[in-house]
């Protein structure tokens, strides 16, 4: 059995919903950040896949899975920056005591 | 190739599910970084050699890392952790979400016709065809690629350092 | 860091220790066992991130109360004992010893006697200060080659000692009254040699690390001492010269011979690090001086004041305070004699360099981990004088 | 590996002649080798840069320990390891014996699957960086087109396994060397990346092999060596500042400070995971030496460097005469100066490296564009000296002064 | 300097209520102190430091002496400064104030406010002799073990037979081994069990 381009797509709905378990379940801010890190991966995995199955000629997705990769370290370096000044407030980064908006 | 496809599927899966199931909050950043290398293996594997080089430098060399300095940012390292609950209010509302949607893409990629595609081509992509893309074609977003990340930078400082900021 | 003195300061090392998460300081106990305590020393820290925000210094590892030692024992008996204080020093600590002894039995020593002692003082403060600027540069992480250079030289002067006293540190040389043994001519010529070969070693040391980017950068207004505050905390020594305080025993009190030889106290102005580093080599350079003034003027005669016996030797009651300018400060020993007199009733050691130790914390706060051990490093501890 | 591939057929052959001489087995043997199946040339090609890598390195390393004690012991007016073997040469093996035979103590709070990971995980990236150091004219383990990037990513990957094993100690002085190295090295990233596109610019590719024969040609395959330009000698300077940081050497030795943090990360560490550690830090270490070698040194060029058995004989010659070079400069250094302080640290990296670093990038455009290369020499120079003492003079500390001293009257 | 008496006048003078008296050392020595009654010596202290004919400003060695009770007089516990002035190089003053030696009743001011140098040797002298000094900031045991009892430099102080059965840390350890019967030396064992008996 050759591995076609079902086998990754399979594998990266898998571990998007990995991702978006942890992201939705856990209490802890970072872990959270973590799933978001985990299912922007397995979009990015999506891309690189099809580019090696379907569209090899045309760099299109690998300049997609490019920026992703960058919006996604910016994404994480601002959400961490987020976790410490809400810890810096509330002394915790439990999701679910972070009610209020107010500073 | 096929072998070397399902053991780095079983890292990447390994690793992703420790990382969000672990009680330990280091332990957990190492199996998300477990995880990142499958990634990268993979990418190796689909012939994506700069896609490789950049996933290990970005996501293990400074996404990582970013994390665990938040994580001794915001807690005692050496201490262990009490026996804490660690999943949220409403958990069970996510699991049943992850699974809806699991299903569902399970579902759509076994119906679509183009799963079932062989590869294209086998040869590696240049450095050099990438780079001429970013600068030729893809130069408007490289650019706002450029400011976005000078902005997201300068961001993180801001929120991060507020109170030192306000105290002055 | 100057306090006001009146406000007491409890001790307390965690800032809001109450279980909940305040700050997020560490609590770190650098020593006993530490390669840059200079011994079995112990300083808590509190830090924050790599700053240091509390500082207690913790001694008394090494404490084998030798006052009490003393106390049992014939006035001669605890000479060999003061070798161990400072176990760099001994020839300095005997003499501290015997100048205080003779003020209380108005012993007068012979000059020849007072000269070869002027002789071996300064030989002990050049190595002493050598090896210092060799540890604390060790304490930079400099791996030991200005120690290893300092140490070269120190061996000539410990074969100088062995000579004269038979034993390389503790030498146990001084008597009440002069000094055990008589020196040689021979003696005086390795000593003339290595005064004479010390100033090149100097040079070559300086151009090591004086002008070295990193040292000046390490060094310069790090763990400042202000001038007032050596004066209020006792401070004595190379570490209260380099705030500027301007105070040698050799110049006030004129002990021994020190009154004919000629010689300058260098001074500092800001008492930070380097401060203490580079008034050490302009004291050797000093000592040199002296050293070969010394040699030059040392005249013909006895070693030992005739009078004086060794056995049933006794002092009639009374109290007195001899001191000295050792080569880590003022070193003193106060003693108190009663009806008996064979022995001391009270025999205190005053080491400088436990008194030295009192404004750690004042120097520490602020700085970085990387910088205490570097203050420490050049206030200069043996812990065999802290403890005692 | 392409070329061992080439000659593979040969060696092959060779064996089998030598092996025809053994009774029994040899006859099989030889015939099996003198005309091999694919597979098992493919294999010999991939094994032997394998085995090369593997076994010569840590050879370079063991004996480098030696070097550096006895480069150190004579810096030191000592003598250094003299007791085993003439002038100390079986010392690595006795050390080795000695640190095998170690009890392994863990601390009995510490995370022990972490604690016994770390020492493991900081071989692996060192070992990996091997993998595209060019050791002669075309010999190369692998030969990717990502070299230089991938170098890079290698070594990033190194400090996780200082953070584990800091982390993993529940040592407060391990901890506090894991934050500093983490620090460190990330700080240092960035300069020593953009130093290597200065590089990167002038040869035109990443692969570490085009960058070496970039270099080629000139007056005895001399004078085209990067570090002979005005940014190349720039570049020089801030890659090996920056892979002395990253390798943690004095004087930037701070996550292992002995004076200060007992050993930093490897305080807990004992006997042969100790060793690993070590192993893993002067690999790397090598490593970027090597990497600098190639990158600005001309890697294996020289006089009579060139392709052949011969050529390739004496370009790894010199290859590993610049790797030697490098080793004892770092040891030099070591041995005469001090530790500078975290702050300064991270300051220096931010402060002048970084700037310096991207002002070197456009001089190498400069360099590109102005085609008389005289004037581009004299342009450029003008450029990297003007910023530099700008900088210099931007980042002076305001607490360094010259100092008089009085004496009392 | 003056000499002594006079000191002592000008020193009386400054300070009326304080009781003052000149203890004669040797004469070899030449050192006579004053002996300031407990609640003056701050002030006579205070005032040495800052008269500008004194300017006290070094206060060079601290310490306490135990005299035992004889049959003429009794005993006391004496604590001795030795003032220096670095102002104007002139010293010693010897100030000398005496205590009881009973360890309730053994209390001197202290003169750490006035000067930094007595933080470390009165803390040394509370720990060798037991002499407790109001005022001071951080009294505590500096040469001897926290859980230490007794204060080893008083004449009348007896070792324990044993050193080793100090109250250490250590015991609580011991104790643990032995109760746990956990690996220890026979004679650590013997001896545990003979403090136990007492």
């Amino acid at each position: 059995m050759n591995v076609s381009l079902d086998h990754y797509l399979m594998l990266s709905a898998f571990l998007f919903a990995i991702g978006l378990c942890g992201a939705l379940s856990r209490k802890n801010a970072i872990i959270v950040l973590m799933g978001i890190e985990i299912m922007f991966n397995a979009g990015i995995l999506n891309f690189v896949a099809f580019w090696h199955y379907k569209y090899f000629a045309v760099l299109t997705a690998q300049m997609f899975a490019i920026f992703a990769i960058s919006i996604a370290a910016a994404e994480s370096a601002i959400g961490l920056a987020l976790v410490i000044a809400v810890y810096r407030h509330y002394q915790s980064i439990d999701v679910d005591e972070m009610r209020s908006l107010k500073g | 190739m096929e072998i070397a496809f399902w053991i780095l599927s079983a890292i990447t899966v390994i690793g992703a599910i420790l990382a969000i199931t672990m009680r330990n909050l280091v332990h957990c950043v190492l199996s998300l970084i477990l995880f990142f290398l499958g990634i990268a293996g993979h990418y190796l594997l689909l012939r994506a050699d700069f896609l490789f080089a950049v996933q290990v430098l970005i996501y293990i060399g400074a996404v990582a890392v970013l994390i665990l300095f938040a994580i001794m940012l915001t807690r005692h390292v050496t201490g262990t952790e009490g026996p804490r609950e660690v999943l949220g209010g409403k958990w069970w509302a996510g699991m049943g979400t992850a699974v809806i949607i699991a299903g569902l893409l399970w579902a759509i990629i076994r119906k679509d016709p183009l799963a079932a595609m062989l590869p294209a081509g086998m040869a590696s992509t240049s450095v050099t065809e990438i780079g001429r893309a970013l600068v030729a074609d893809w130069l408007v977003p490289f650019e706002a690629m450029g400011v976005l990340l000078t902005a997201a930078l300068i961001g993180a400082v801001v929120i991060a350092l507020e109170e030192v900021i306000r105290k002055r | 860091m100057i306090q006001p003195l009146t406000d007491a300061k409890p001790y307390t090392l965690t800032p809001g220790s109450n279980g909940v998460i305040e700050t997020q300081t560490l609590e770190v106990s650098i020593g006993p066992q530490h390669p840059s305590t200079h011994g079995v020393f112990r300083m808590d820290c509190v830090l924050d991130g790599e700053s240091v925000v509390a500082l207690k210094p913790v001694m008394g590892y090494l404490h084998r109360n030798h006052e009490q030692l003393a106390e049992r024992m014939a006035w001669l008996g605890s000479m060999p004992y003061t070798d161990r204080l400072d176990y760099f020093n001994s020839m300095t600590n005997n003499w501290a010893y015997a100048l205080a002894v003779e003020k209380l039995a108005g012993i007068k020593v012979p000059d020849r006697a007072e000269y070869i002692r002027v002789i071996m003082a300064e030989l002990t403060r050049l190595l002493n200060h050598s090896c210092v600027i060799g540890f604390m540069l060790q304490d930079l992480g400099a791996w030991g080659t200005p120690l290893l250079y300092a140490f070269r030289e120190r061996e000539r002067i410990l074969d100088l000692y062995e000579a004269v006293s038979g034993s390389r540190m503790m030498c146990n040389y001084m008597r009440f009254g002069g000094v055990r043994v008589n020196l040689t001519d021979e003696n005086l010529a390795t000593a003339k040699d290595i005064a004479t070969r010390f100033p090149r070693f100097l040079d070559e040391f300086e151009k090591l690390l004086t002008n070295n980017e990193v040292l000046l950068a390490r060094t310069q207004r790090v763990g400042v001492l202000p001038k007032e505050l050596a004066i209020n905390a006792g401070i004595s020594g190379p570490m209260a010269r380099a705030s500027g305080v301007d105070y040698d025993l050799r110049k006030v009190d004129k002990y021994g011979v020190y009154g004919r030889l000629e010689f300058r106290v260098p001074l500092g102005d800001i008492g930070d690090v380097y401060d203490r580093y580079y008034i050490r080599v302009l004291e050797m350079r000093e000592s040199i001086k002296i050293l070969q003034q010394a040699l030059r003027d040392i005249p013909q005669g006895p070693h030992i004041a005739p009078e004086v016996k060794l056995r049933n030797f006794k002092i009639p009651p009374g109290d007195g305070y001899g001191r000295i300018e050792g080569p880590k400060g003022e070193l003193g020993f106060y003693l108190v004699s009663d009806e008996g007199g064979k022995q001391p009733y009270r025999y205190h050691v005053r080491p400088p360099s436990f008194i030295n130790l009192t404004i750690l914390e004042d120097m520490c706060v602020g700085h970085k981990v990387a910088d205490v051990v570097v203050i420490l490093g050049s206030v200069d501890i043996v812990l065999g004088e802290v403890d005692r | 590996m392409d070329q061992v591939y080439k000659v593979a057929p040969q060696l092959l052959k060779f064996l089998s002649y030598l092996l025809g001489w053994l009774p029994w087995i040899g006859k099989p043997v030889a015939g099996f080798l003198s005309n091999p199946p694919a597979w098992f040339l493919l294999a010999v090609a991939i094994a032997i840069p394998i085995l090369f890598v593997v076994s010569v390195f840590p050879g370079i390393f063991a004996y480098t320990t030696l070097v550096e004690r006895k480069a150190l012991g004579r810096i030191q007016n000592r003598i250094g390891p003299n007791r085993v073997g003439r002038w100390g040469l079986l010392q690595p093996i006795a050390d080795g014996v000695k640190l095998l035979t170690k009890e392994d103590i863990v601390p009995r709070s510490a995370d022990k699957f972490v604690h016994f990971l770390a020492p493991v995980i900081a071989v692996i990236p060192s070992v990996l960086l091997f993998s595209v150091v060019p050791v002669g004219a075309g010999l190369v383990p692998v030969d990717l087109n990502i070299g230089i990037l991938f170098a890079f990513a290698i070594s990033t990957a190194s400090v996780l396994a200082l953070f584990m094993g800091g982390w993993a100690s529940r040592n407060k002085f391990s901890l506090l060397g894991a934050m500093r190295a983490v620090a460190q090295v990330v700080s240092y990233e960035v300069p020593m990346v953009l130093a290597a596109v200065a590089v990167v610019m002038a040869a035109g590719s990443l692969s570490t092999l085009a960058i070496a024969k970039a270099q080629g040609g000139g007056i005895l395959n001399v004078t085209h060596w990067f570090v002979f330009r005005p940014w190349g000698f720039v570049g020089f300077i801030l890659f090996t500042i920056g892979a002395m940081a990253e390798s943690a050497r004095t004087p930037f030795d701070i996550p292992e400070a002995e004076s200060e943090i007992i050993a930093g990360y490897h305080t807990e560490y004992s006997g042969f995971k100790f060793a690993l550690f070590q192993l893993g830090e002067y690999l790397a270490s090598i490593a970027m030496a090597g990497i600098t070698v190639t990158m600005f040194l001309g890697g294996y060029n020289g006089p009579g460097s060139g392709p052949g058995i011969l050529g390739g004989l004496i370009s790894m010659f010199w290859f590993f005469a610049k790797l030697g070079g490098m080793i004892v400069l770092t040891i030099w250094i070591r041995g005469t100066w001090p530790r500078v302080r975290v702050d300064q640290l991270m300051s220096f990296a931010w402060k002048v490296l970084l700037p310096m670093s991207i002002v070197n990038i456009v001089a190498v455009g400069m360099w590109h564009y102005i085609a008389i290369r005289p004037i581009a020499w004299v342009v450029t120079t003008l450029w990297l000296v003007l910023w530099f003492i700008t900088l210099s003079k931007l980042a002076a500390s305001e607490n360094i002064e010259k100092r008089e001293y009085r004496y009392a009257s | 300097m003056e000499a002594i008496e006079k000191i002592k006048e000008i020193a009386a003078q400054a300070v009326p209520a304080a009781k003052i008296e000149i203890i004669n050392s040797t004469p070899a020595a030449q050192q006579p102190a004053l002996l300031v009654d407990r609640e003056h010596i701050y002030a006579v202290g205070k005032f040495f430091k800052e008269d500008p004919r004194f300017q006290m400003d070094f206060c060079s060695c601290v310490t306490a002496v135990d005299y035992l009770p004889k049959a003429d007089k009794s005993g006391c516990i004496e604590v001795v400064y030795h003032l220096y002035s670095v102002a104007q190089k002139q010293g010693p003053i010897v100030l000398k104030v005496r205590a009881p030696r009973e360890l309730d009743q053994c209390r001197v001011p202290s003169l750490t406010p006035l000067w930094r140098a007595c933080e470390f040797q009165e803390r040394e002298a509370y720990d060798l002799y037991g002499v407790k000094f109001d005022g001071h900031p951080d009294l505590r045991r500096i040469l001897m073990w926290d859980e230490f009892v007794d204060h080893p430099m008083r004449k009348d102080y007896v070792p324990p037979p044993d050193y080793e059965w100090e109250p250490t840390p250590h015991d609580d350890t011991l104790q643990r081994a032995v109760e746990e019967g956990g690996i220890m030396p026979p004679t650590a064992r013997e001896e545990l069990e003979k403090a136990k008996k007492k």
